[in-house]
């Protein structure tokens, strides 16, 4: 175990060291390219390979690769970046890819203000690429989360075959923070399946345990199918209903049955409360606050920060804010995963408090927006 | 607890809240957030660390000073700027040579020429932000200034460990 | 006692026959894809388990499909890098990489650039049909000046790409051009390139009877066949400038470059063992 | 049989064997086109997949150059050495 006092992007690549990235390619890109200078000086010390790729397209493409070859890989990118990656990640997804993408987010749309922080993205995060599959998304709210939750990243994009998001912004990119970094043999460090079978026994997509197959890899002698089209068990391409919705379900199935697992939150305060704030993220920062004030004049306001955001856990939810009067779902946004709870919280008020700002929305400001509800 | 350090830029600001926020958070059992904010186009313009520092993990909740129990002013734009985000009863460091103005708060006030000393006694006018912070680490005593002398090596340039230290120290040799 | 055809033991036999139409190119490159392969395995300087295919999208990407080899089917001009990494993290495999022209000269065209750039330890084979065929009869890069296509029902107004002049402007080591009129000759490139270290681009002429072919005229395989053998110029050794084509004036096939750079994964190698050495702060 | 659930046809020739897979064969006729002796030919019977594939029409003729099996997309045709 080490303490150190760093940054939210420092503690995604030391974190990504320790749960054995072997394989790091990216393009730069504002908020998150201090993680690719981190993993280029540190990574080659641990033998794995830091590569500048021509744009974001290559970098994803390039992890799917390195994966495939059985490195444990990621990259790191913010809005733009991710948008270009979105056509690769639908493939890591049929091709039941582990790898993670680190995701900075920052100010947008488009170019926006390139180094401050925003929560727009929560959506295009999962919902941005073609197919209609759900990734996992885990959200960090200071450099202690960052590190946790990147360990845990890589542990569910092995565990499950799935790429997985890890989301921040660029206000947790560049916040200092007192940070435990347990090392290899403190943690759980979990591994894909590899075959049991003999390569002619082997087919690449036949679930061995909870819907994931056992994954060889280039050079195992297996003759790995990675195929990006509908395929069968063995990987040969069948464009027919029964195939397709086997496989659809499968890769449905296997993440969002994985929700109460990969469930992961604080809470403070929510048993009994009348009024729960949800929020992720560094606006989780602000909620809280904005909670602590609100319960220091008398309101019994509890807080939710969610670090699972997909899939969604909503029994584990529902059942956190049960007591709640009104739920309010704070961010800074315009109030996009207020949308995703509003679906699953149908017996309450829910109400969205969407608050732009280009740094942390302001607790006062929260509690400023949330009274006139109380 | 909540500590604000301001300044103009190329005062040594952010080197100096680095140094506070790694000593704590490697050498207490404190739990620490620390955010910086620098005008990077103007030298010269704010340069601010905000340091929020609790027992538990769960408190350290937030990486802006909402009301600030210690504050570091090392010039009168900051001080001017940020004065109202430090509370009544703070205990406030504020660099006599920058300021002429120091508003009437209810603040327990440290007014020291931190850039005079280290112009004139320490030799380098640069290491004013460790001089300010040994006055700090002395009155208050968050962190034992040894940490801070060991925070120091780790960060700054060989070289320049040496007047860094002396200029920390200022304060610890007088009596 | 009958024998079973002499690359069956290289083909995912329950596959075939192949999903390309009658006389299509791309199963005569295949077959000799897999013939210089063999020849390699056989004589002792690759092991079967560590070749690779790698395909983006399109009737060519389709040719991962089939051989008995690890093998990835991926995105529409993504090929490259997908190679590339496995390559890092695994250089002792010899990853080929199959693509179109639409797949490798225009929507993978950056990676190509950069591959070579990098002297990316590769074998690329672009086959060239001159073409969109999977898609039905579009414009490619490569596709002649003021032939008739999808999308330029006009004729096409566009000048040819000449990915021969590129990849030998930008440094790959080995840059060949062969002709699916002459397999044989087309197996002594690809022999040679898979011998290579750095990036060997060797690309292919090619038909699609059905979407070029007859759009243009030729009414059978046979005839597109025969009309691409006649305007085929063999050389021995051509210079980069006559690679340059054109429906009238024909193709020159042969060997454009060969040289012996050290390849992109020799080099990121040298510096990991410099770095965790100690050689390199 | 050369390949599972496959019927091949194995044709002597002068010093070769000329083997034929019917249903791999497309009935695109570039064996036939590139055979310097003329070998082969259009076939009347159909496969599996309703092509009529090729046939061997002069065996006798065949010079083991191998063009036929280089040409063949379909991996439908091939020449052994060591008929008598």
């Amino acid at each position: 175990m080490r303490v150190d006092y760093i940054t939210g992007n420092t503690a995604i690549a030391e974190a990504a060291i320790v749960a054995g990235l072997k394989f790091y390619a990216g393009y730069p890109i504002t908020p998150s390219s201090d993680i690719f200078e981190y993993l280029a000086r540190e990574l080659p010390k641990h033998g794995g390979h830091v590569i500048q790729f021509e744009d974001e397209i290559a970098s994803i493409n390039a992890v799917i690769g390195a994966s495939w070859a059985c490195a444990k890989a990621m990259t790191a990118t913010s809005g733009p970046g991710f948008s270009l990656m979105l056509e690769a990640i639908s493939l890591a997804v049929i091709t039941e890819t582990p790898l993670v993408i680190a995701y900075v987010m920052r100010t947008g749309p488009s170019t926006g203000v390139p180094t401050r922080a925003g929560q727009y993205d929560v959506l295009q995060a999962t919902y941005g690429f073609h197919g209609g599959l759900v990734i996992p998304v885990l959200a960090a709210s200071t450099p202690q989360e960052a590190y946790d939750l990147t360990v845990k990243a890589f542990n569910v994009s092995e565990m499950l075959r799935t790429p997985v998001v890890l989301l921040t912004d660029a206000t947790i990119a560049h916040t200092y923070g007192k940070v435990i970094m347990r090392e290899r043999g403190e943690l759980e460090i979990i591994e894909r399946i590899r075959p049991l079978t003999p390569p002619d026994k082997y087919k690449p997509y036949e679930p061995v345990k909870e819907h994931v197959p056992a994954m060889a890899c280039f050079g195992d002698g297996y003759n790995v199918l990675v195929e990006s089209l509908t395929h069968d068990e063995r990987g040969y391409y069948a464009p027919r209903t029964d195939v397709q919705r086997k496989l659809m379900w499968r890769l449905y199935r296997k993440i969002v049955d994985s929700a109460p697992k990969l469930f992961d939150y604080s809470a403070i305060g929510l048993e009994g409360c009348d009024y729960a704030f949800i929020s992720y993220g560094s606006t989780a920062l602000s909620a809280q606050v904005a909670a602590k004030m609100l319960r220091e004049k008398g309101y019994r306001v509890g807080t939710l920060k969610l670090r699972t955001l997909y899939p969604i856990y909503e029994d584990g939810i529902r059942k956190l804010v049960s007591s709640a009067k009104k739920v309010f779902v704070i961010e800074n946004n315009v109030g996009l995963y207020y949308r995703e709870l509003r679906a699953i919280l149908r017996d309450k008020e829910v109400v969205s408090v969407p608050i732009i700002d280009l740094d942390l929305p302001q607790p006062q400001e929260i509690v400023e927006v949330v009274k006139q509800w109380l | 607890m909540e500590i604000l350090i301001a300044g103009r830029g190329g005062q040594g600001i952010l080197l100096l809240g680095h140094i506070l926020g790694r000593a704590i958070a490697k050498h207490t059992n404190l739990y620490i957030l620390g955010s910086e904010i620098y005008a990077a186009e103007t030298r010269g313009g704010d340069s601010r660390v905000d340091l929020v520092v609790a027992d538990r993990e769960e408190d350290a909740d937030f990486i802006k000073v909402m009301k600030a129990d210690i504050a570091i002013f090392m010039h009168q734009l900051q001080l001017d700027a940020y004065k109202d985000l430090v509370r009544d009863g703070a205990l406030v460091f504020i660099d006599k040579s920058n300021t002429t103005n120091i508003p009437q708060r209810n603040w327990k006030v440290y007014l020291e020429p931190y850039t005079d000393i280290a112009e004139k006694e320490i030799g380098n006018i640069r290491v004013a932000n460790m001089v300010a912070l040994g006055h700090l680490i002395k009155v208050t005593s968050i962190v034992p200034p040894e940490a801070v002398e060991d925070t120091i090596k780790e960060v700054v340039a060989r070289e320049w460990v040496d007047v860094n230290i002396k200029a920390f120290r200022y304060y610890f040799s007088k009596s | 006692m009958a024998v079973a055809h002499p690359l069956d033991k290289y083909l995912r036999t329950d596959r075939i026959p192949t999903m390309w139409c009658p006389g299509c190119g791309l199963g005569i490159v295949m077959g000799t894809l897999l013939r210089a392969v063999d020849r390699r395995i056989k004589e002792g300087s690759l092991k079967r388990e560590n070749v690779g295919f790698a395909g983006g999208i399109g009737c060519t990407a389709r040719m991962t499909l089939y051989p008995l080899f690890d093998s990835a089917h991926v995105i529409h001009g993504r090929a490259i890098p997908f190679a590339l990494a496995v390559k890092i993290v695994k250089p002792e495999m010899k990853m080929i990489v199959v693509g179109g022209d639409g797949d490798l000269a225009a929507i993978g065209g950056n990676h190509i650039l950069h591959a070579i750039r990098r002297n990316a330890d590769l074998l690329v084979v672009m086959v060239n049909n001159m073409i969109y065929g999977m898609t039905g009869g579009q414009v490619a890069p490569t596709t002649p000046r003021g032939l008739y296509t999808t999308t330029t029902p006009y004729g096409n107004p566009e000048r040819e790409m000449n990915m021969i002049k590129l990849t030998a402007a930008l440094g790959a080591n080995y840059v060949a051009r062969g002709s699916i009129t002459h397999p044989q000759l087309l197996e002594q490139y690809l022999y040679k390139a898979l011998g290579k270290r750095g990036l060997a681009f060797v690309e292919v002429i090619s038909t699609c009877p059905e979407l070029f072919g007859r759009h243009i005229g030729f009414r059978s395989p046979v005839d597109l066949y025969m009309e691409i053998r006649k305007r085929i110029v063999i050389k021995a050794k051509p210079s980069i400038e006559e690679s340059d084509y054109s429906w009238e004036k024909g193709f020159v096939i042969g060997e454009f470059v060969d040289r012996d750079e050290p390849g992109f994964t020799d080099t990121i190698y040298e510096y990991l063992n410099k770095i965790r050495g100690g050689g390199v702060q | 049989m050369g390949v599972r659930g496959l019927s091949q046809l194995r044709i002597a020739a002068n010093k070769y064997f000329i083997n034929i897979i019917p249903d791999r064969c497309k009935e695109c006729g570039l064996c036939i086109a590139v055979c310097p002796t003329k070998v082969l030919g259009r076939g009347s019977e159909r496969n599996l997949r309703g092509f009529r594939y090729v046939v061997a029409l002069n065996p006798e003729k065949c010079i083991g150059c191998r063009n036929c099996e280089y040409n063949c997309p379909d991996f439908a045709i091939f020449i052994e050495v060591g008929a008598k």
